[in-house]
């Protein structure tokens, strides 16, 4: 039986299976970075297992030339490298699909499928006769695999070996291993094999001006350039990235090249308890300071964010979301901390949430985060998650206007305490809910005494119900007032009567799915909410729309929630797709759900009829 | 609205320190804590102790967590900021704190519950960094804002209010602090301002993390009989380990000091303390000593008290960290923000 | 000019205002006692301060013979005896009303209202004269006000005698002295003043079968009776006397008699975190075991809890609400913490919440606590609050059916474990949601390993999206499967376009405030809610109503939040009475706030007019 | 899935222990970690112990935290219940469950970081509380499953992969225990079995907290130069304090202990433990002498293993407590429940 694909240029996803710790993951940045150069739209995503060494992982490529690289669910390539995993992995390739897999011990027969084709190379053959230390053996056996990867897709080889020249510039031996190894791989692929496959690469033009980057780098360049100088965490996946990437940027750039000193410095806490205390501390003296987490750690710094929202202390804080509940699956992405953030703590509490959508925007806002934090005087949670963060997105190069100074909120400068009668901490200038703020070490009329106990606008204890009531009132006017400050929802399309409304990294896959539903005759508009407190054009467009599908990684329909009690939207128009397994979404998640649901409920006439 | 009239030092109200301030223009806000509390006591010294240092008012931040001890802040220096922050959190808001800004002076004021309970992660971590700054614990051996529960200090055998006995061993915070490598521990007595005040000026000038045990009755949950932290208690059966004056930088008066057996400490500052010793030989430079004595008097139902160890030569927080000698929030923004220009070399690299 | 109140008998209400710690709150609970005793409906509410010592603090009584002893707003009468707020305390008293004060030292004449009447009784002169200690002087002030109100409020002086002689049956030398300073103050008011005023009491007969008890101690006794063996916590206002209490009890009822050993365990945790975890442990291991805490504990506690929801693990816990956000105002009441509790942690969470409205359902839902969670092997929370917990209340006496046995839920025994060919920790048994679990110690084949990573059904580690999200879906399920036997919703009334819903201690102030604006013309249905998840007749209740007011002491109208998240109700139909500034609710503030809503809201034109 | 097999004790794998099973009968599910990993050594080393001592697996529980070292449980005793909790929360649920049944035998794997970071104060804690466990902390100065940082007994000067050089003064959990009264401290190392597997059975039958720092080298984030964790710098600097053969009741064989300098220690149970001094005179009940020698060799670079202290007399949890001698899931409900009859007359006060 001879099964085809059709073949496509710049349009195909594969799958490549390996195990951990055993170098793959840098052959496949380097099939990603090379398929990058080529000018190819292409993503990236690592499915990695919580494990240091020796357990399954996998990495996807999805290349496609109009731009949809959110994540495909058929591949028409895998690149079986873990016996472990032949089962389920030979079983994941779409009918037509092709299986690459290591030939130098025989496949199982029962692993076999007839609708598609297996390519062997023994990899590990080639590499042992080739290499003669174990640790080099191991290593080299996904460069091969890269090499009959370049023949069979068309990698430009020039381009990969570029890349290594590069990466082992002053290690030229290992270059010249890994060129051979290379070389090797796709020698044996061209000569055994029909090259390329009938879906492949061809040079384009599509990434002038882009770059490769994560989000947690990314988010620690938005701190870096927003002025951040203390910095305090504790490590977790998928957020140490953050604080590794802040570190490297600090040791190259803020070094005073004068002093040699350090303008910066960061704080491995004890545990998120003491994360997010230090950044109060800090935030309260004046520095701009952040931490970055993951679930567990925003549940464990639940209390403090209180203190902070109550007392009116600047706080920045990334989190990083990954699957929960409790220790849940660490090294999956999922939206589940949503409700989590903004209400954190006891009490009546609201936060300012910022939400990322690429590494892009984790530049932009992690830096907007500081300016909010100051101007709001109240924490600022940058809500990211694991595929964003962890995985290298191809993006517009990244700008800073070098005109930005930090906006700092209501800090009174010494002259101004010195003018004043008398400082009163929680009084609001006319026209605006802040009240503005004085730092220690400026002048002793500006002191006083910050607590998280009842207060009254003039800063003062009070156990009065109408005292303590007019500060808490104000805290939600303020918060509300910070709606014009966040950055505005994206929304495209109009005049649909569905919207489908998304958030974070489910971009890109409903915009998939948004054109797929269109081919199919189903016209939405799109809207992705970027910031709580919502701002009026996200009740407009919910408004304006019969059903809207709120579409998130998370169980229990965390961002559909928040709408539903935060805008004056009836919930009725407000429907959820739900994908939630820890994976990063597919448009054919939200093409099946929103058919799905629109084929059961009564759904707005117009909807069909109008496309 | 407080029920007690503050306790006043008795001086001439009307002196004045090197930079020209009284000594009530080092008070706070009227105390609410019960008439007689140790903590007042201890307040008092804080403030003698600023005053005769003439530290600036505003240079100084009060840091504290949750408890009656915490809500002290609020009754000395009005001129200063202070953050009674959460309960046992103290630690890592004031690392915070001063991460960025090194300038100023931290007082930190803890209860036994706070730093010995639910705090004690923290105390331990802000140990190691030799965060510099003076951490008081004013230690009563009880919770004494939720009513006289046993703190992790109370002594074996202690009794509560209620008649009950405390079982488990106690939480010494200076045997504690050894074990971890402090580099100042003190310990004094809130009744016993004589020897307090000197503890607490050698604690301001301390590199780094100077902590300063308080034993500081509570009048109202712990001093009754059966109590190991009782005024009677603690008046019978503290030991003066070594006493001291210190002397501040500018005004060094050597004549105050007593002479037999003294020993003198140099701070890091140049600043020196003397020590008169109350056992024979006691060095507090000498870790393996204070060990061997601070075990000794474990358990022995005896307070050890006075400067028990010193290390100045331990780096602290920001000596390990290399940041500026100035505070952090001084770097102008234009040193912190590499540009755009650095921002497009960098991206090179990520393509 | 005179002013008269109209001459009332068992129907009006005092305010106490003192100094804390002078042993003001002993003699009030002793006036409070006497007039239950006197078989008339009473209610008492101390107002006191985050304080030790040397605060103004107030309570307050209310009398009322038809059983409405919310707080009332309008005092007759004020006992001033802290001169530090007369100024507040004497303009507080209505127009018509008494200030009693201690004429020892002359009233400022500025404090003097024409409308108030006021006697003046030399309380300090009378005890030095006759008591020679300091301490006993301070002491014997408050009894002499005692004795005085018993002679101006006809309070029966014989059993405020009998209690005085009851508490000191032991101290006769203390009950004299008490007796004498009771008899000094209520000479003085009956010679200088004619007595009683008009307001005053008459023995009545509505307490029979009745008790004064508080709902931490109510709480308290509910775990003894469920059985609970361990108990650990963390000292916090104002949830610490529920483990006062509790441990008082066992030291009477849980010495084995036969061996004299402790059949319970108390263990005052170093912080909530640990308290919580200690819970999870000995819940884990087969005890009944709790803890209490307030909102700063809940905050610390939420990484845990979400560990207890995702691993299956009962946990009993009790939140005594106070006034957040952070430290807040400790000793003030609010129901600021339902949502914290409702989703507490990271990730996809719910969790069984029981609302309790007094220190009756305090015993019952305490006892429940323990049987939900063994039944559904999740977190269970008793949301009391301040007012319920910390104040005596007058309820029916509690019952206990010797009949009860507690419901384990599924434990499988050694025999059944022996039975099964394999045990399977998460594997749902046909018909219900819940998984049958085994305990430590009973058979190696029962041995599972409990993690908060990811799992499968089958209670094995898993990462893959499918088996995760089976266990997942599950738990959900399970969730909602509690609704049928969680307590249901209190309901009265029917038929009415209106609805008033509340929770918790709101019951007797919304309670009076229906009956009030059912006598202004507006009929309204009453329900309150009882639990979390809600029940069928919840939804029920609110879809038959057009209009229904949440009521609920809070900012950010959380249960109206949680009905809208949690039901298919159109939030168009839920508008919320918010009331917390920190002191028990009153019908006052309900009425109020209906009344306008109504006149600016577009209402149901039935309701009105129908009445 | 695992990339490595499991390291076997070299043993009869046939031979039965007295409740008749097999040394296989005591493990877990293949471990995951990486090849190589000291973890899985010490892994062995339990299953060893537990096997020598014919502990009844479904007796066991097991308890940990989050890190490579807490996930060790699953690869031993598959016949006993473990709990892999959340991160430093290990020791209140093991506080939590022993005293709901201290029937069982409890074992609980931690990391340093787990431990001694973000589960400092909860050791402290159960250290102070004396609770009856077996607390091993798979010690490799790093954070294992987050990838390399430093934890908080990294070693000063220890350098990270990345090259970094650790600066801060690490903490000793003996030193630590010791200053917080604990009644057993040993310290073993993963590679050095026979010394490891006699700590490991005497702290099963020591009569309250029984903590064993293991030095257990992480092969792939500090087993490299500069760290002074590896298998390398430890066995070159390991100084054996102890030697001992742990003698469990049944099978006392004096015959297999040394002759030289030993000295017996009565545990409570009645079982001996004898010890061979490698210092002349090394007494591990001697709390001053172990304090001087610890002390002495703190911050020599010298890491001294062996059963270092010792201490029968301390009450644990349930003695402190009064509890029943069996479990208290034991007791039934009628002896908890007072009845109505009871709740009746209480209320009689109450009116
Ligand atoms: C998270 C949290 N838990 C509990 C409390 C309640 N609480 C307030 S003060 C205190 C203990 C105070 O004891 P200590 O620190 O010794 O101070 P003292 O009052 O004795 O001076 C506690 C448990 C709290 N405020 N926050
Ligand atoms: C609350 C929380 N914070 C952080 C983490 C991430 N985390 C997992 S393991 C670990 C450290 C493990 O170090 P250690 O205890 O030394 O174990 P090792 O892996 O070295 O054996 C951390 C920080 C977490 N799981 N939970
Ligand atoms: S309760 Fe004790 S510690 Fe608190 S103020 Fe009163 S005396 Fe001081
Ligand atoms: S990372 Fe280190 S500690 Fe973790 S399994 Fe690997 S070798 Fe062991
Ligand atoms: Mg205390
Ligand atoms: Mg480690």
């Amino acid at each position: 039986m001879e099964h085809h694909v059709s073949a496509r240029v710049n349009d195909f996803a594969m799958k490549l299976a390996n195990v951990n710790g055993t170098g793959s993951a840098s052959a496949n940045g380097l099939i990603l970075q090379a398929i990058f150069r080529m000018g190819i739209p292409v993503s990236g995503k690592n499915l990695f297992p919580s494990n240091i060494q020796g357990l399954p992982t996998w990495y996807e490529i999805r290349v496609n030339r109009d731009g949809h690289v959110a994540r495909a669910l058929d591949y028409d390539l895998m690149v079986a490298m873990n016996a472990q995993t032949y089962d389920r992995d030979v079983h994941e390739v779409r009918s037509g699909g092709y299986v690459l897999y290591d030939s130098s011990w025989p496949l199982d027969g029962s692993l076999l499928r007839d609708d598609v084709h297996f390519i062997g190379i023994p990899f590990a053959e080639i590499c042992n006769e080739a290499f003669a230390e174990p640790r080099e053996r191991t290593l080299m056996k996904n460069i091969a695999y890269t090499g009959a990867l370049a023949a069979l897709l068309n990698i430009d080889q020039t381009i990969v070996e570029a890349l290594l020249a590069e990466s082992f510039s002053r290690k030229p031996a290992l270059r010249d291993s890994n060129v051979r190894a290379l070389r090797l791989g796709s020698d044996y692929a061209q000569k055994h094999f029909t090259c390329p496959l009938p879906f492949h690469m061809e040079t384009m033009n599509a990434n002038v001006g882009k770059v490769l980057i994560d989000g947690n780098t990314a988010a620690a360049l938005g701190c870096l350039y927003a002025g951040a100088t203390v910095a305090a965490w504790y490590p977790i996946t998928p957020a140490t990235s953050v604080m590794d990437g802040f570190k490297s940027l600090c040791e190259k750039y803020r070094k005073d090249p004068e002093t040699g000193v350090n303008n910066y410095i960061i704080l491995q806490a004890e545990d998120e308890l003491a994360a997010i205390g230090m950044v109060i501390g800090a935030m309260w003296n004046g520095a701009r300071a952040f931490t970055s987490t993951a679930g567990p750690g925003i549940s464990l710094m639940n209390e403090l964010l209180g203190l902070a929202y109550y007392a009116e202390i600047p706080v920045v804080l990334v989190d990083v979301q990954r699957v929960g509940p409790s220790t849940g699956m660490p090294t999956r992405t999922q939206q589940s901390d949503l409700l989590e953030c903004a209400y954190a703590s006891h009490g009546d509490t609201k936060h300012i949430l910022l939400l990322p959508a690429n590494p892009g925007e984790c530049f932009e806002f992690a830096a907007k985060s500081f300016d909010l934090a100051e101007q709001f005087q109240t924490p600022v949670i940058m809500v990211s998650d694991l595929d964003i963060g962890m995985n290298d997105w191809v993006i517009p190069e990244l700008k800073w206007d070098d005109s930005y100074r930090p906006n700092r909120g209501r800090i009174l400068s010494r002259e101004e305490i010195e003018a004043l009668p008398r400082f009163e901490r929680y009084m609001a200038e006319n026209g605006t809910q802040v009240a503005p703020r004085t730092l220690p070490g400026v002048h002793p009329k500006g002191a006083y005494f910050t607590r998280g106990s009842g207060h009254n606008k003039f800063g003062n204890y009070t156990e009065t119900p109408a005292e303590y009531q007019e500060v808490l009132d104000r805290l939600l006017k303020k918060h509300r007032a910070a709606a014009s400050f966040v950055p505005a929802a994206v929304i495209e399309g109009r005049g649909s009567e569905v919207g489908i409304v998304t958030l974070g990294g489910c971009d890109a896959a409903v915009r998939e799915a948004v054109e797929i539903l269109a081919r199919r005759g189903i016209r939405a508009d799109f809207m992705r909410v970027r910031a709580f407190p919502f701002g009026p054009e996200i009740e407009a467009f919910l408004n304006a729309h019969e059903t809207n599908f709120i579409v998130e990684q998370n169980r229990d329909a965390q961002l559909r929630s928040m709408l539903t009690l935060e805008t004056s939207i009836s919930k009725e128009k407000l429907q959820s797709v739900l994908v939630y397994g820890g994976f990063p979404l597919s448009a054919r998640h939200v093409v099946e759900q929103v058919v799905t649901q629109m084929d059961q409920t009564p759904v707005p006439v117009g909807a069909r009829a109008r496309s | 609205m407080p029920s007690i009239a503050k306790p006043r030092v008795a001086h001439p109200s009307a002196q004045l320190n090197q930079i020209g301030l009284k000594q009530r223009d080092y008070e706070g806000v009227m105390s609410t804590l019960c008439a007689g509390c140790g903590h007042d006591s201890v307040t008092a010294a804080i403030v003698r102790a600023l005053w005769e240092l003439s530290i600036e008012p505003h240079m100084l931040a009060k840091m504290s967590g949750i408890g009656c001890s915490s809500k002290t802040p609020a009754y000395f220096v009005n001129g200063a900021h202070g953050f009674n922050s959460a309960h046992g959190r103290m630690p890592p808001i004031a690392t915070g704190a001063n991460a960025a800004n090194r300038e100023l002076l931290y007082i930190g004021v803890s209860g036994d519950g706070d730093s010995l309970s639910i705090g004690l992660g923290h105390l331990c971590h802000a140990i190691r960094r030799n965060l510099r700054m003076v951490y008081l614990i004013e230690n009563n051996g009880v919770y004494g804002l939720t009513k006289g529960q046993f703190s992790a200090s109370a002594d074996v055998g202690s009794k509560s209010k209620r008649g009950e006995a405390n079982q488990m061993s106690p939480i010494d915070p200076m045997l504690l602090g050894l074990s971890l490598g402090a580099t100042f521990l003190a310990r004094g007595f809130s009744g016993d301002k004589e020897q307090l005040v000197p503890i607490l000026k050698a604690a301001i000038e301390h590199r780094g993390f100077a902590m300063v045990d308080i034993i500081s009755p509570c009048v109202t949950f712990n001093d009754h009989n059966g109590s190991t932290k009782s005024y009677l208690y603690t008046r019978q059966h503290q030991i003066e380990a070594t006493q001291m004056d210190f002397v501040p930088p500018a005004r060094e008066i050597l004549a105050e000091i007593g002479t037999a057996g003294e020993i003198a400490v140099t701070l890091h500052d140049g600043s020196v303390v003397r020590f008169k010793q109350t056992p024979e030989g006691y060095d507090p430079t000498n870790r393996s000593a204070v060990s061997r004595y601070l075990e000794e008097h474990a358990g022995t139902g005896k307070i050890v008290t006075g400067l028990l160890y010193v290390n100045e030569a331990g780096p602290e927080l920001h000596e390990l960290n290399h940041t500026p000698a100035h505070a952090l929030t001084k770097v102008p923004y234009e040193k912190l923000c590499p540009g755009s220009k650095v921002l497009a070399e960098m991206q090179q690299g990520w393509r």
